[in-house]
């Protein structure tokens, strides 16, 4: 035994080594990432491209927040719809009342979800795995019912308009409205998002949501409380959802009770297991295929349902782990065969 | 039954079309293209399936007369889901492909969720079935029109209507939006005016599956008329499970939006003698109306046209001659030759007010009747332009 | 005293539709959010066969039809995904509920469908010194001949053991030497078979469209979360009290009606994680 | 006089009338290795869950090290150095064996991780996942994850449960080389008597929810009464 401890060290100074080379990885990886993002608006001329792209991506912010609570606790929120409305209501009460400046609403449409799904959570990630399902939609849809029936002030089931300072952090408004310009801002939002994601999946507090979600009992035993950090992953999904619901009422000025309603929590959530969840990028990759298809089927025919359905039905079956699951497998087998290659 | 009409009417067209791309009339003009983002599929698409038929209708009719204004005619459909999000993500679509004046979405809300946009993506919207009064009113837009009777219209009718009633008491039924909410508001300020009691109000939700309590309230309440605000799918189901409790045979039954040709055809002798504010019918006796109806019936055999057609046909007409008038398709000159003009319709002479963008028109009361051995709603009072469509909207400032 | 019975009409017809949602989820662990458009599938073939062969015919033609639908999607689908994860079958079901919508709208079109009562259920009789239509009596009916049918079959049948014993744990059940494919495929048969005759049901009540079967849905996944999810009996005390309180609801407080059997969700699954009748974990 | 590393003080634990645990009082001094057999359903699961704070009230007291520990939850318990492994493997399957290992060397005083790897032969396994790793290295995480931070009472429910012999041989010498060079007090539910004989310094007979017999080795086999109602026929 203790002629195989050099090389045990050897090997364990090793992986830390790797370990701390990751996180300036991610950060550099999504620095160049974001600045793709910039020259798109260049290359891609077409306002009518660019409107959609940008939607797209906001939808594609939805998708990673829903994915990220599947990644993290194994929990299917059917109503992650709450968030994005939410926040995307609050930023047009704020411009209705004028409770607060335009920049601090915007802080607060993120934080005030995060805090709602972090007090809900500490209820409910105890519950089965459906029935946390059911409740997170029966929360989603309650909103949607109170904002249906709200005429006085959200104007029921004809929305609001969301006014808006002519500046936003220093920012003339008209650029968060603009296809080519908003399309940078979400774009960098999307890959803010993914990197924090990716370095917190990656964080001590990632591994043990994830040690939590596969054996919550054996976590307790190794000392770990374990409901806390699941209502954070809750709140933090939470978060993110909010930014897209921040966005989306920005580029759109406009929030209607739509934006609460299950059938958007179940779009978002289709985009999040096409892409597959497991990777924290593969939401957002199956947000943008997602809407790209469904989009050009909408040109092509009025029966886009049922080959939208078909193709579901399809890809599920062939890719149960998401297109991201394809990727992986896919480069896993061609790193072993270069390392056979090598060998 | 649907399929083999279409056939008919795209084979004639299509020889319509081709007799004049033979003179190739319309080859030197810019073309006039119409977007269309209307619900497809989903829960109206029903009458998203109207609206259609009346554009391409229209559209066809335009061109197989050597367009308008020398132009052909393009029209564009995209799916809304009949939700106010995805109308404004396709309108934006449309507008930006080109298809820049638009037309025939089904939901308030969603032509509400269009209006604001519509100078930032240099478009314009003509609403032809959407009632909300905010559209030519708080929400009034430069480049937003209506042709259709906004709901104070309807309110305007009801009360020369109820007059004429002897019934004393009644009951309100209305599905718990702005739109239901308001009709019963309507109602009761009618009711007020011509000392009729109001002795029920009803809201069922929207999509109820399930109306019999508030059947079982109005049987309860004594009331000897209903007013009822429902409408597609909820219209249906009420009037199948109101019939059921004998409810049509007790109390006198009156509606907006409840009978419709869409809904009568479907419901038949369950929803026969109900009583009904008329926006158009194909049965209105006017020489243009005689001939769009036979038109029709000759594009779509044993068809004729729905309310909801009618109403759209209108808006087509209006955009057409406006079009005539600017010599354009650039939104900003068509809205021009709109604000102020006017049109000659199916109703007769409009005018499209200036100061709103509403088009001043008749409606109508009827009541559920078999005509040539069909049952529709067939009108039987005529509330005249002036009183229908009251003084411009104040809230409107343009 | 009327409106109570209006209350279970509601309740009997929400039963019929969740309890084949049990059925499927017990056996197969799947969340089926086709299972309204199995509904509204039924109702249209129930339509299509009625219109020729009368409305008794018709029904069991829908439900003979969904049943072979069931079966043959419990094979071909169900069973393939089983090793997946729950929210993969549940993406497949989400796909079937777009084909299954844009099926029915190409062919039987984009209007709305209204159904009438067969002849002997269309009069009404007096209860309670009001006129109660005939139809919403026979609603109860068929709930209380469901619910003793099932509960005969499950407690006196050798197949029902295996069917209660895989409800609480498949795989279990699966290694006592258990047949569950075959098992599988019988009772995702019966689960879409009661979606049929719920859709026969559902006719002369509402109206007929493509999306008909979004409406219910919701309320129907409700009523098994309630209930406790493998739990038959726990679906059936669920339906009735939520079909109570949502038409209480109508009549007392309208404005908050739709909410209620969310909220009824919400206090029992507070009290009772486990739902009504769902197993301790 | 040295304080006990565990003692647990009439115990008793009750699922409707009947008692799983009836009294039962147990102490182990330090570093000391103590084998728990009996029958199925004679309370050792039980008693092992009553110590480590798992499951529904418990009668009795619990002190650890000195101080009363009846009060504190599962996880206080574990972080104070009272950790448990689990009859059933009970690991992350999604987990690479390192990260895994790591997480549990957090709640610790001390972080031991690449110790514990070695010591139990899972370096080289150390990216791999939970899940693909072989039964036997799984058994042996489950062990690493009680074993590291160097917890000073260790509860091992069956630890050899699915092992073959030798691979059960090994795990006995590697508990004991543990035990004297880290100065661990280890509670040992084992069905296999090869394993408790081999390695415990004093053994505990629990029937029937009650404690039959206490006593080294040789004592527990000499038992007539421990015979009878447990070792039967199958020592000799």
């Amino acid at each position: 035994m203790s002629s195989a401890v050099p090389r045990d060290k050897a090997k364990v100074a090793a992986a830390s080594i790797a370990a701390e080379r990751r996180t300036p990885t991610v950060v550099l990886a999504a620095g160049l990432l974001a600045a793709a993002g910039f020259a798109v608006p260049w290359v891609v001329g077409s306002q009518l491209a660019l409107t959609l792209m940008t939607q797209a991506v906001i939808h594609a912010i939805l998708a990673t927040s829903i994915g990220f609570m599947i990644r993290q606790n194994g929990l299917t929120s059917f109503g992650h719809a709450a968030f994005f409305g939410m926040a995307a209501y609050l930023m047009a009460l704020n411009g209705k009342l004028d409770a607060m400046p335009a920049e601090l609403a915007v802080l607060a449409a993120i934080a005030v979800p995060a805090a709602f799904a972090f007090f809900a959570g500490l209820i409910i990630v105890r519950l089965p795995a459906l029935s946390f399902s059911m409740l997170t939609l029966a929360v989603a849809q309650s909103l949607y019912e109170l904002m249906l029936r709200w005429r006085g002030l959200a104007g029921g089931d004809d929305g609001m308009a969301v006014r808006l300072p002519s500046r936003l952090f220093g920012i003339d408004i008209e650029l968060f409205q603009a296809p080519s310009s908003m399309f940078v801002v979400s774009w960098c939002a999307l890959v803010a998002v993914i990197a924090i994601l990716t370095l917190v999946a990656r964080s001590h507090f990632g591994v043990l949501t994830v040690a939590i979600r596969e054996n919550e009992e054996r976590a307790r035993y190794v000392g770990y409380h374990t409901l806390v950090p699941r209502a954070l992953v809750f709140a933090l999904s939470a978060a993110v959802g909010g930014l897209a619901g921040v966005l989306f009422a920005l580029y759109n000025a406009f929030v209607t009770p739509g934006a609460l309603h299950w059938s958007l929590s179940g779009e978002a959530l289709i985009m999040a297991v096409i892409g597959g969840p497991q990777a924290i990028w593969g939401p957002a990759l199956g947000a943008v295929i997602f809407f790209v298809v469904k989009n050009a089927m909408g040109d092509l025919t009025e029966h886009w349902p049922a080959i939208i359905g078909a193709m579901l039905i399809v890809v599920t079956v062939l890719l149960p782990q998401g297109i991201s699951g394809l990727l992986n497998r896919l480069n896993r087998l061609n790193r072993r065969s270069r390392e056979a290659g090598k060998a | 039954m649907i399929d083999s009409k279409r056939a008919t009417f795209l084979g004639l067209s299509a020889v319509a079309v081709s007799a004049v791309l033979a003179t190739s009339a319309w080859a030197a003009k810019e073309p006039l293209k119409i977007g269309v983002p209307t619900s497809l599929t989903g829960p109206y698409s029903q009458l998203g399936d109207e609206v259609k038929r009346a554009v391409e209708f229209a559209v066809n009719e335009a061109n197989a007369a050597g367009g308008v204004d020398g132009r052909k005619v393009e029209v564009r459909f995209l799916d809304t889901e009949a939700k106010p999000d995805l109308a404004r993500q396709q309108a934006e679509k449309l507008a930006l492909e080109g298809y820049n004046i638009m037309t025939a979405t089904i939901a308030s809300s969603e032509v509400l969720a269009i209006g604001p946009m519509l100078g930032r993506w240099n478009a314009l919207y003509v609403a032809t079935v959407t009632k909300a009064n905010d559209i030519t009113g708080k929400q009034c837009q430069p480049r937003l029109f209506r042709v259709n009777r906004p709901d104070y219209s309807d309110a305007a009718v009801i009360q020369p209507w109820l007059a004429t009633r002897s019934e004393a008491k009644w009951a309100i039924v209305a599905a718990d939006y702005a739109w239901g909410r308001g009709s019963g508001e309507g109602f009761r300020n009618a009711a007020a005016a011509t000392g009729k009691t109001v002795v029920s109000e009803n809201y069922p939700p929207l999509g109820s599956n399930d109306y019999a309590a508030f059947i079982q309230k109005v049987l309860d309440s004594g009331a000897q008329g209903m007013w009822v605000a429902l409408a597609g799918r909820d219209a249906i189901t009420f009037a199948r499970q109101a019939k059921q409790f004998g409810l049509f045979d007790k109390v006198t039954t009156a509606g907006i939006s409840f009978t419709t040709d869409g809904t009568v055809k479907v419901l038949g002798d369950v929803v026969k003698g109900i009583n009904t504010i008329i926006n158009y019918s194909a049965t209105l006796d006017t020489p243009a109306n005689r001939k769009f109806v036979s038109d029709w019936a000759k594009a779509y055999p044993g068809d004729s046209p729905t309310n909801f057609g009618g109403e759209t046909y209108i808006g087509m007409q209006v955009i057409f001659q406006a079009v005539k008038k600017a010599g354009s398709v650039k939104p900003a000159d068509v809205a021009k030759a709109m604000a102020g003009g006017t049109f000659e319709t199916i109703l007769g002479t409009q005018l499209m007010r200036k100061e709103d963008h509403q088009l001043v028109g008749p409606n109508y009361f009827g009541i559920v009747e078999a005509v040539n051995g069909t049952l529709r709603p067939a009108i039987k009072m005529t509330v005249p332009a002036q009183t229908a469509t009251p003084g411009p909207d104040a809230n409107c400032k343009l | 005293m009327i409106q109570v019975i209006n209350g279970l009409v509601y309740g009997s017809f929400l039963y019929v539709l969740a309890v084949g949602l049990v059925l499927i989820f017990g056996l197969r662990r799947v969340t089926n959010f086709a299972h309204g458009s199995f509904f509204m599938l039924g109702a249209y073939v129930s339509y299509a066969a009625a219109a020729h062969l009368g409305f008794w015919t018709g029904m069991i033609v829908s439900v003979a039809a969904l049943a072979v639908f069931g079966a043959l999607l419990d094979r071909f689908v169900f069973r393939p995904l089983s090793r997946e994860e729950p929210i993969v079958t549940l993406l497949v079901t989400f796909g079937l509920l777009f084909v299954l919508e844009d099926a029915v709208r190409t062919i039987w079109g984009k209007d709305y469908i209204s159904v009438s009562a067969p002849e002997a259920l269309s009069g009404s009789v007096t209860l309670f010194g009001s006129q109660f239509p005939t139809y919403r009596l026979f609603v109860i009916a068929v709930a209380i001949a469901v619910a003793l049918g099932l509960a005969v079959w499950l407690r006196s049948t050798k197949v029902g053991l295996y069917v209660r014993a895989s409800s609480v744990d498949p795989v279990t059940t699966a290694m006592q030497g258990v047949d569950t494919d075959r098992l599988s495929a019988l009772v995702v048969a019966i689960g879409t078979g009661l979606a049929g005759l719920s859709g026969t049901i559902a006719g002369p009540l509402m109206a007929l469209s493509p999306s008909m079967g979004g409406y219910i849905i919701i309320d129907c996944f409700i009523v098994v979360v309630t209930g406790g999810l493998t739990s038959f009996t726990g679906a059936f005390v669920a339906a009735l009290v939520i079909g109570q309180f949502h038409n209480l609801g109508l009549v007392y407080v309208p404005e908050v009606a739709s909410v209620i059997p969310l909220l009824i969700m919400a206090a029992v699954l507070g009290l009772r994680p486990q739902g009504l009748a769902g197993p301790r974990k | 006089m040295t304080t006990l590393a565990l003692e647990g003080i009439d115990l008793t634990r009750r699922y409707g009338g009947f008692a799983a645990l009836d009294k039962v009082s147990l102490r182990l001094e330090p570093g000391e290795i103590r084998g728990l057999i009996g029958p199925n359903g004679a309370g050792k699961s039980t008693l092992m869950d009553a110590l480590c704070g798992r499951g529904g009230p418990t009668g009795g007291t619990v002190v650890f090290n000195g101080r009363d520990i009846s009060g504190l939850s599962a996880q206080a318990r574990r972080r104070a150095g009272l950790a448990r492994s689990f009859q059933k493997t009970n690991i992350f399957p999604a987990l690479m064996v390192r990260e895994q290992v790591a997480l549990a060397a957090r709640m610790a005083e001390t972080d031991n991780t690449d110790e514990v790897l070695v010591a139990l032969g899972l370096l080289d396994l150390a990216d791999r996942r939970a899940a693909d790793i072989s039964y036997g290295d799984q058994r042996r995480l489950d062990l690493a994850l009680a074993l590291v931070g160097r917890p000073s009472v260790l509860l091992l429910d069956e630890p050899a449960a699915g092992l073959s012999i030798n691979e059960s041989i090994v795990l006995a010498r590697l508990l004991k080389d543990l035990a004297s060079s880290w100065n661990v007090t280890v509670l040992l539910v084992e069905h296999d008597m090869e394993v408790i004989f081999a390695v415990s310094d004093r053994i505990t007979v629990l029937n029937l929810g009650r404690v039959l017999a206490e006593g080294t080795r040789e004592e527990i086999r000499g038992n007539p009464e421990v015979v009878r109602a447990y070792l039967g026929s199958s020592i000799e």
